[in-house]
């Protein structure tokens, strides 16, 4: 309601400096294992929320906070139910649940913190892939095959040209995407001349892409009676590495690579995207109403191939960063599952972009503190990705909760009324 | 030496892990580790190998022992440096897969040493990091012996042979131990009779036990009628094969005779079991010495061919013969195995 | 419950209310049905008519009040329970599977089967022997998507009876029939209806009622206003009560500027529609500047086919559309666009909204490639704000701001949002598709008078619609379309409702004539 | 020596091709039943996983192959019904529930290998499997080329051929294939006549559950003796593919199985023969190859269920 135009004073200017200049280093540190760049980040956090209350004013502002309670106490209630059943499950089987997610909270965390955000930086590429490509209502189920191709792309160019680092590595994303992209051109074009349904062919691709790579991997791998180890391509150069936190940060751990800050700036950049460019702005009508964008004259045909491409590119982007800045090789493909996983954070997060960087650090501390937990204690690790779906299944069942809730109101009613009559608990959902 | 160690261990566990600490590290023996690779225990092949080198070490008391298993291949390097952490003296990377990790870990845990089953370090090795890698071709070179003396000339011997001398090969993934393995089974077949026909199907994975039946089906379809199975958890359906169709199976890596004890003739030996051992022993003497690769054969004792077991009978007297003549050759240096398909003239 | 000495009726409602969430569909609603009597539920769209039969057929379940049969109180959990009580429902939208036979669809959910094996071969057999003793005749075997809309809907008829239902409800059957099948319909209900069987009509068309009923009830915003004999009444007094004032829509049209050359011209258009068939066949008409041309005609004669070759979702098979005396028949939907045509699209909320966007997400749809809207792909959020807050000032849009999502907005706001998006692009030339479908009589007229202010400012309209009220109120010409053709065209002044409905049902009478 | 044809040609090309499309028919089935009442099933992997994993663990517990069966059938049936709670009852989008599922099926049966037998990759072997009750139609099995290679085969195998047979049979002629047709199609049409839609996709999934089962203990007792991880290897999503190259028939996706089935035996074949020289890989690529050639050649012949995939809300509908 407030739509009069505030006039932007001194403090906005200030908190806006301040918000940028407090988290852009604060998110770097605590990335790196520097805790205290939560303080940073809480400092952020004050000055945008200060911003906004001298934007809005205090009333909306608070009304703001409240309705942005309200949007994440599902998740969090979701997330922490299924902890509850997997302490059931584990229960049931005989394993401690309490020292088991201690383990997995203390390992993920902070222990292992640098594996979680190691683990995090591929999929939260491949989680953009798909959430990209649901945007445009297309269900990218093979984005493990695009993410192979940029792994691929990365490697031959890696390995084919000595140009330093700051030519090739950007050379190397560009082309990585672009293959991608061009990867899923396939599909998109079975789909819009067939009608042939993406979820099956781009699931064969990725199949045929990981059956065909060691075929690639022995072409870059050297001479094979000397190679004792032949899953893997031959060694990148080190110009074509990309830097570690360690290069700038000495506590950090030394396999920590930038590729989770570009990660993180490529959701930002998608959010961007989809958010404020013609481009976004047409890719969801698409995705929402494809008729309605039809009659307003926007191109299925070519909305469809373009939320195709860009999300093919995103998932090679992935792999070009696993390339460049961890394995700095190719190794075959051992069902990483990074496409599968992908599907997961983008349906956690609900296709946001921003809300991606979230549920990829949630996926990548769950793995590494499961593991953790498995290495300190005897539970098996498998227990993780059985939480993994409950908390995805809870947090997609909005029906359940309704449901939760018609029922408690009419117990509550029932219980108010005592039994006089038999009150008619409808499962009516208002339209 | 061994006295500071195990303060050092426990001192990173007391801040490691805190309260919880874990009960491996309390013995005085020097406590030895294994990292499976994605393909974990009940392969029956290197990481049971493995796992039963520790065991046996366990066993004799030269160590107390314990096994990680990877689900990843990020799980790796975890596995490896948070085993040092815990106290582990000697930690057993399991596969070639984590040749790149391993190396990491080495350097991130200068005070473990770290052992690379199946692995092979290029340049200046870590002083605390050891490779163990196999000349696979020298077991297949004995199992192709028996495979091609038993098919050609003593195929009245046992109602699971046919007088077609061909006999196959069923692969997991095209790649060089399993290369290795073939060229020497080829090699050895041909050593008996130049004319025999190995046959050989890919199967695409390590892990569908499905198909890999179905190859070996297909390779005894054309007459194949013993068959080695060089393909993993996929060898399994080498085995349920021969089951049904009643061929012989040979097993690869370990003993896998128990998995058909009617039908696996033989196992070609590649000594995980051993090498694992002989480390332990090292470690235990205090002999162990890091930075170098070893590749362990026939003549270090890792490379071996198995018992036949109740075949004993079938297998006549001159192809024992022939085999502990391979044997002597190959300890000897006067047969070299080849080591790759191009070697024997075979197009990939 | 028995009252003394005299039948009950064979269904009653008493004080029946149906809500949805914080809607109230149905309010207190009482009404009867005796044996062997045709009542008609008479009400404006969204008035709750289809709500109270769904009530009545066991899909809703009322939130309160009650429904007798045979003066017996039954309560419904499922649409099976009101079959096997005697209930039989022919639905607006028919509830046919197009892929399945004419026997199949019949005799689903009440299949003859021994040990679940269906009786194909006797089924046949009734279903042949209902439609004869009834004379609904329809061919058993055909797969019921070959089926024309009226035999469909006799196959729907026939499934009320293969069930033996003895309250047969049929909610607005006569939407989507040719007046002939209009007529065969209602003679068909009332042979019926002397057979014993009890029917209620759903409909929001006054002749039907009074034609057919003996009785009518009129709903008006979920509430029972009023109920009356047919012979005691009459058209103006149940209009009257359905739109709750004297007057619906007298617009004041004013005269059309004469302009002899149209804006837009079709010249021998034809072109296939889904299955092949001709649905436009050498079709020629044209719009002037100022001008509303409206085309009547029973739905399914070609006007969607018109609508997309107009706008350019679909490609004449032959002939030409001339826009400003340019071809446009191969340019695109969005060159179309550009070049100055609008599109208010029949199905809002299916292919006029996007609907989670919200207002001015909406009203920038089909915009976002250029000024003032967007900048170099970039949107321009700040004239994407103003651009809805002066629209929605503009057109009276209610309900809430411009950064709520249009799913909220009632069907008025949501089709005022279409309206914006269109009338403010200034359009030379407009192509308007059935612009009141459920909306209520104060949206209808709010429509009306941006769509005649619009055509002032010297716009030329294109009006479909399957309301010849609708027709009459708001066009200069009114053109006839039947069967993908061409039937009738005359200037509003020089002709009559009885005229143009003529030419609905026959098609071209001087064709005929010769 | 023998030529390629005399390969292709030889009886035991069609025993590999049943033997190698006997779990993708049964998951395809299963695909038709749940694509045909109007649901999505892309969980038929997992559902697989689950019933190879119980069919084992329970054979191996009782030492009896057919309360393994059994086992595996209960298991694929509760798994299912879990699928159907989610989409039907929950109105998850069936695609995503099915991804859900999936995560959940290798999650589950991993925990399971490390709760039931202590360790991670093949399970114990069963003592018995249902391979020892191969059995032999006297009569047919003399029939030169096909006798050998259907009429001597294993329970599940004649099973898989009963079931098309019988699906078929549901289809055309009894009041449940009608109702399965019906809620596919026009769900609110069936719901008017007075039969549950919600109802219906139960039994749907319920039944796919089922044939899921059966795929997954053909694959653990009967194709083989234990259960290994991960060893249905993509052939739930094969069974989609076959689903949609088969025209939603049960005889077409039979046919459409056993194609693929085709492909696969015939590329491990080719393999073997000697007479191209190729990289391994390029032989294995081509049932991927096949497949997708399969489903964007055949999928506009056939179209699918009206309303597959797509919500049924008894009152969410309104207008």
């Amino acid at each position: 309601m407030s739509t009069r135009s505030v006039p932007v004073s001194a403090y906005r200017i200030v908190a806006g400096i301040l918000t940028f200049v407090l988290a852009v280093p604060g998110t770097i540190l605590y990335l790196a294992s520097y805790f205290w760049g939560a303080w940073l980040l809480a400092g952020a956090c004050a000055a945008y929320l200060a911003d906004r209350v001298l934007e809005l004013g205090r009333p909306a502002f608070f009304s703001l906070v409240r309705s942005a309670l309200r949007r994440s106490a599902m998740p969090a209630i979701g997330i922490v139910a299924a902890l509850l059943l997997g302490a059931a499950i584990m229960l049931a089987t005989g394993y401690n649940p309490l020292s088991s997610y201690k383990a997995l909270f203390y390992g993920g965390l902070v222990r292992g913190w640098s594996v979680s955000v190691l683990n995090a930086t591929p999929l939260l590429f491949t989680g953009l892939a798909v959430a990209f490509a649901f945007q445009g209502g297309f269900f990218n189920i093979g984005a493990q095959g695009q993410y192979f191709i940029g792994v691929m792309t990365a490697t031959w160019i890696g390995l084919a040209l000595k140009l330093p680092g700051i030519v090739e590595i950007p050379l190397i994303f560009v082309a990585a995407a672009f293959v991608g992209a061009a990867t899923n051109a396939i599909p998109a074009i079975l789909k819009v001349k067939t009608g042939a349904h993406e979820v099956v062919t781009t699931m064969m691709f990725a199949y045929a892409i990981s059956t065909l790579s060691p075929v690639f991997i022995r072409a870059f791998g050297g001479d094979p009676s000397h190679s004792m180890h032949p899953y893997a391509s031959d060694t990148l150069p080190e110009a074509a590495w990309l830097p570690t936190f360690k290069s700038f940060l000495p506590e950090a751990n030394y396999r920590l690579h930038i590729g989770i800050i570009l990660a993180i700036a490529c959701a930002v950049l998608v959010r961007f995207i989809l958010r404020s460019t013609s481009l976004g702005f047409k890719v969801r009508a698409v995705g929402n109403n494809p008729m309605a964008a039809k009659t307003q004259g926007i191109s299925i045909p070519r909305i469809t191939a373009a939320s195709l491409l860009i999300s093919g590119a995103l998932a090679a982007a992935a792999g070009a960063t696993q390339v460049l800045g961890l394995d700095h090789r190719m190794y075959q493909d051992l069902g990483a599952g990074y496409g599968w996983n992908g599907i997961s954070i983008a349906l956690l997060a609900r296709n946001n972009p921003i809300a991606i960087i979230f549920t990829s650090l949630l996926w990548g501390l769950l793995d590494s503190g499961g593991r953790y937990m498995a290495m300190t204690t005897r539970t098996p690790n498998s227990i993780i990705e059985i939480v993994k779906s409950i908390i995805l299944f809870l947090l997609l069942a909005e029906m359940l909760y309704q449901r939760i809730g018609l029922s408690l109101r009419a117990a509550f009613s029932r219980l108010r009324r005592g039994s006089d009559a038999r009150t008619g608990i409808e499962k009516e959902i208002g339209s | 030496m061994k006295r500071f160690v195990i303060a050092v261990a426990a001192a990173v566990l007391v801040f490691a892990f805190g309260p919880g600490a874990p009960a491996f590290a309390q013995s005085s023996k020097p406590f030895v580790a294994m990292c499976t690779d994605t393909n974990g225990l009940g392969d029956g092949s290197f990481n049971d190998g493995v796992w039963a080198g520790l065991k046996k070490a366990e066993g004799e008391g030269l160590a107390s022992v314990k096994v990680l298993e990877a689900h990843s291949m990020t799980d790796y390097i975890p596995n490896l440096t948070g085993l040092a952490e815990g106290g582990s003296k000697l930690v057993f990377g399991v596969g070639f897969l984590m040749v790149e990790q391993i190396q990491e870990a080495a350097k991130d845990e200068p005070n473990t040493f770290y052992a690379g089953i199946d692995d092979y370090f290029g340049g200046n090795v870590p002083r605390n990091l050891i490779g163990v890698s196999f000349r696979e071709q020298e077991a297949g070179y004995l199992a192709g012996i028996v495979a091609g003396e038993m098919t050609k000339k003593y195929y009245k011997n046992s109602k699971l042979l046919n007088d077609k001398n061909v006999i196959g090969a069923v692969l997991g993934m095209n790649i060089p131990p399993v290369e290795r393995y073939l060229a020497g089974y080829i090699a050895g077949a041909r050593s008996v009779d130049p004319t025999v026909d190995v046959r050989f199907i890919t199967v695409g994975s390590f892990a569908d036990r499905a198909k890999g039946k179905e190859a070996a089906l297909a390779l005894n379809d054309q007459g194949a009628d013993i068959i080695i199975q060089l393909a993993g958890l996929s060898g399994m359906g080498v085995i349920d094969a021969a089951r049904e169709r009643k061929f012989f199976a040979i097993g690869a890596d370990v003993d896998q005779n128990a998995a058909a004890p009617d039908y696996v003739l033989t196992s070609a030996l590649k000594g995980t079991t051993m090498s694992a051992y002989l480390l332990i022993k090292d470690l235990a003497a205090g002999t162990l010495k890091g930075g170098e690769n070893r590749v362990f054969g026939l003549k270090e004792g890792a490379i071996d061919i198995a018992p036949f077991h109740q075949f004993d009978s079938i297998v006549p007297a001159e192809v024992k013969q022939a085999v502990a003549d391979a044997k002597a050759g190959i300890a000897s240096g006067k047969i070299t195995v080849p080591s790759t398909l191009a070697e024997l003239g075979i197009k990939q | 419950m028995k009252v003394s000495g005299a039948v009950p009726p064979v269904l009653e409602t008493r004080g029946v209310t149906k809500r949805f969430g914080r809607i109230v569909a149905n309010h207190d609603i009482s009404i009867r049905l005796e044996k062997g009597e045709i009542i008609a539920l008479l009400g404006e769209n969204g008035a709750g008519k289809s709500t109270l039969m769904n009530v009545l057929f066991g899909l809703y379940r009322p939130s309160s009040g009650s429904i007798l049969i045979d003066g017996e109180e039954v309560s419904f959990a499922s649409p099976r329970e009101a079959i096997a009580k005697g209930l039989g429902m022919v639905h607006q939208h028919f509830m046919l599977v197009p892929t399945l036979t004419v026997t199949q669809n019949i005799i689903l959910g009440d299949e003859p089967v021994i040990l679940g094996h269906v009786l194909y071969r006797a089924a046949r057999r009734r279903v042949v022997e209902l439609s004869e003793r009834y004379g609904l005749h329809v061919d058993p075997d055909a797969r019921l998507e070959d089926l024309s809309v009226g035999l469909q809907q006799r196959v729907e008829i026939l499934k009320a009876l293969y069930r033996e239902a003895r309250v047969l409800i049929l909610d607005e059957p006569t939407a989507v029939l040719t007046p002939l099948e209009v007529e065969e319909l209602f003679s068909v209900l009332r042979r019926l209806a002397e057979g014993g069987t009890s029917i209620i009509i759903i409909t929001h068309k006054l002749e039907e009622v009074m034609s057919l009923s003996s009785r009518v009830y009129v709903l008006r915003r979920g509430e029972l206003v009023g109920e009356r004999r047919t012979s005691e009444t009459d058209a103006a007094e149940l209009a009257n009560f359905m739109v709750g004032r004297d007057v619906v829509l007298s617009v004041e049209r004013g005269e059309a500027v004469a302009a002899p050359e149209p804006i837009l011209r079709l010249e021998a258009v034809s072109v296939r529609g889904a299955r092949g068939i001709p649905a436009l066949r050498g079709l020629s008409l044209g719009v002037g500047p100022g001008e509303i041309l409206g085309i009547a005609g029973v739905e399914g004669n070609g006007q969607a086919e018109l609508c997309d070759l107009v706008v350019g979702l679909a490609r004449p098979d032959s002939g030409r559309i001339v826009f400003h005396g340019r071809d446009i028949s191969a340019l695109s939907l969005k060159r179309r666009m550009e070049a100055g045509i609008g599109y208010v699209p029949q199905d809002r909320r299916g292919s006029g909204l996007v609907l989670p966007f919200s207002v001015e997400e909406n009203l920038a749809l089909g915009s976002c490639e250029g000024p003032p809207l967007c900048r170099r792909g970039f949107l321009d959020f700040r004239a994407l704000r103003e651009n809805a807050l002066r629209l929605m000032e503009d057109y009276d849009i209610r309900g809430a701001g411009p950064e709520v999502s249009v799913s909220t907005l009632s069907g008025g706001n949501q089709q005022k949002v279409i309206l914006a998006r269109e009338f403010s692009r200034k359009p030379d030339f407009l192509l308007v598709a059935q612009p009141t479908r459920g909306l209520d009589v104060g949206a209808i007229e709010y429509v009306y008078r941006r769509i005649l202010q619009l055509k002032a400012g010297g716009t030329a309209i294109l009006l479909i619609s399957m309301e010849l009220e609708e027709i009459f109120a708001l066009s200069d010409r009114i053109a006839v379309l039947h069967g993908g053709e061409l039937a009738f065209e005359a200037p509003t002044s020089r002709t009559n409702e009885i005229e143009v409905g003529e030419h609905m049902i026959r098609g071209r009478t001087d064709r005929r004539a010769s | 020596m023998s030529g390629f044809a005399a390969v292709l040609l030889a009886p035991q090309l069609l025993e590999a091709t049943i033997r190698l499309s006997t779990p993708v028919t049964f998951a395809a089935l299963a695909a038709v039943v749940c694509e045909r009442s109007g649901i999505t099933n892309i969980a038929m992997e997992g559902i697989m996983l689950v019933g190879a994993f119980f069919s084992a663990y329970v054979g191996w517990l009782t030492g009896n192959p057919w309360i393994g069966l059994l086992g595996g059938l209960v298991a694929g049936a509760a798994f299912s019904l879990l699928f159907a709670w989610a989409t039907v009852s929950l109105h998850i989008n069936h695609v995503v529930a099915g991804a859900i599922m999936n995560i959940l099926a290798f999650g589950l049966t991993r925990y399971l290998m490390m709760v039931c037998y202590g360790r991670q990759g093949t399970s114990e072997a069963v003592p018995l499997t249902l391979d020892h009750y191969r059995l032999r139609v006297p009569l047919l099995s003399n029939i030169p080329y096909l006798g050998s290679a259907v009429f001597n085969q294993t329970p599940l195998v004649y099973l898989s051929l009963i079931s098309v047979a019988a699906l078929a049979w549901t289809f055309a002629r009894t009041r449940f294939g009608l109702s399965l047709t019906a809620s596919g199609e026009h769900p609110m049409a069936l719901e008017t006549l007075g039969r549950s839609v919600y109802r219906v996709r139960y039994q749907a999934v319920l039944l796919s559950g089922l044939l899921c089962g059966l795929a997954g203990a053909f694959l653990s007792i009967e194709n083989s003796n234990s259960f290994t991880e991960g060893m249905t290897n993509g052939r739930g999503f094969i069974a989609l593919a076959a689903n949609i190259a088969g025209g939603w028939q049960p005889v077409g996706v039979f046919l459409a199985s056993l194609f693929f089935g085709l492909v696969d035996a015939a590329q491990l074949r080719a393999q073997s023969i000697g007479l191209i020289h190729l990289p391994s890989e390029i032989f294995l690529v081509f049932p991927y190859i096949a497949t997708i050639v399969a489903v964007a050649g055949l999928v506009r012949k056939s179209r699918p269920p009206a309303a597959v995939g797509k919500d049924f809300n008894v009152e969410g509908g309104g207008d």
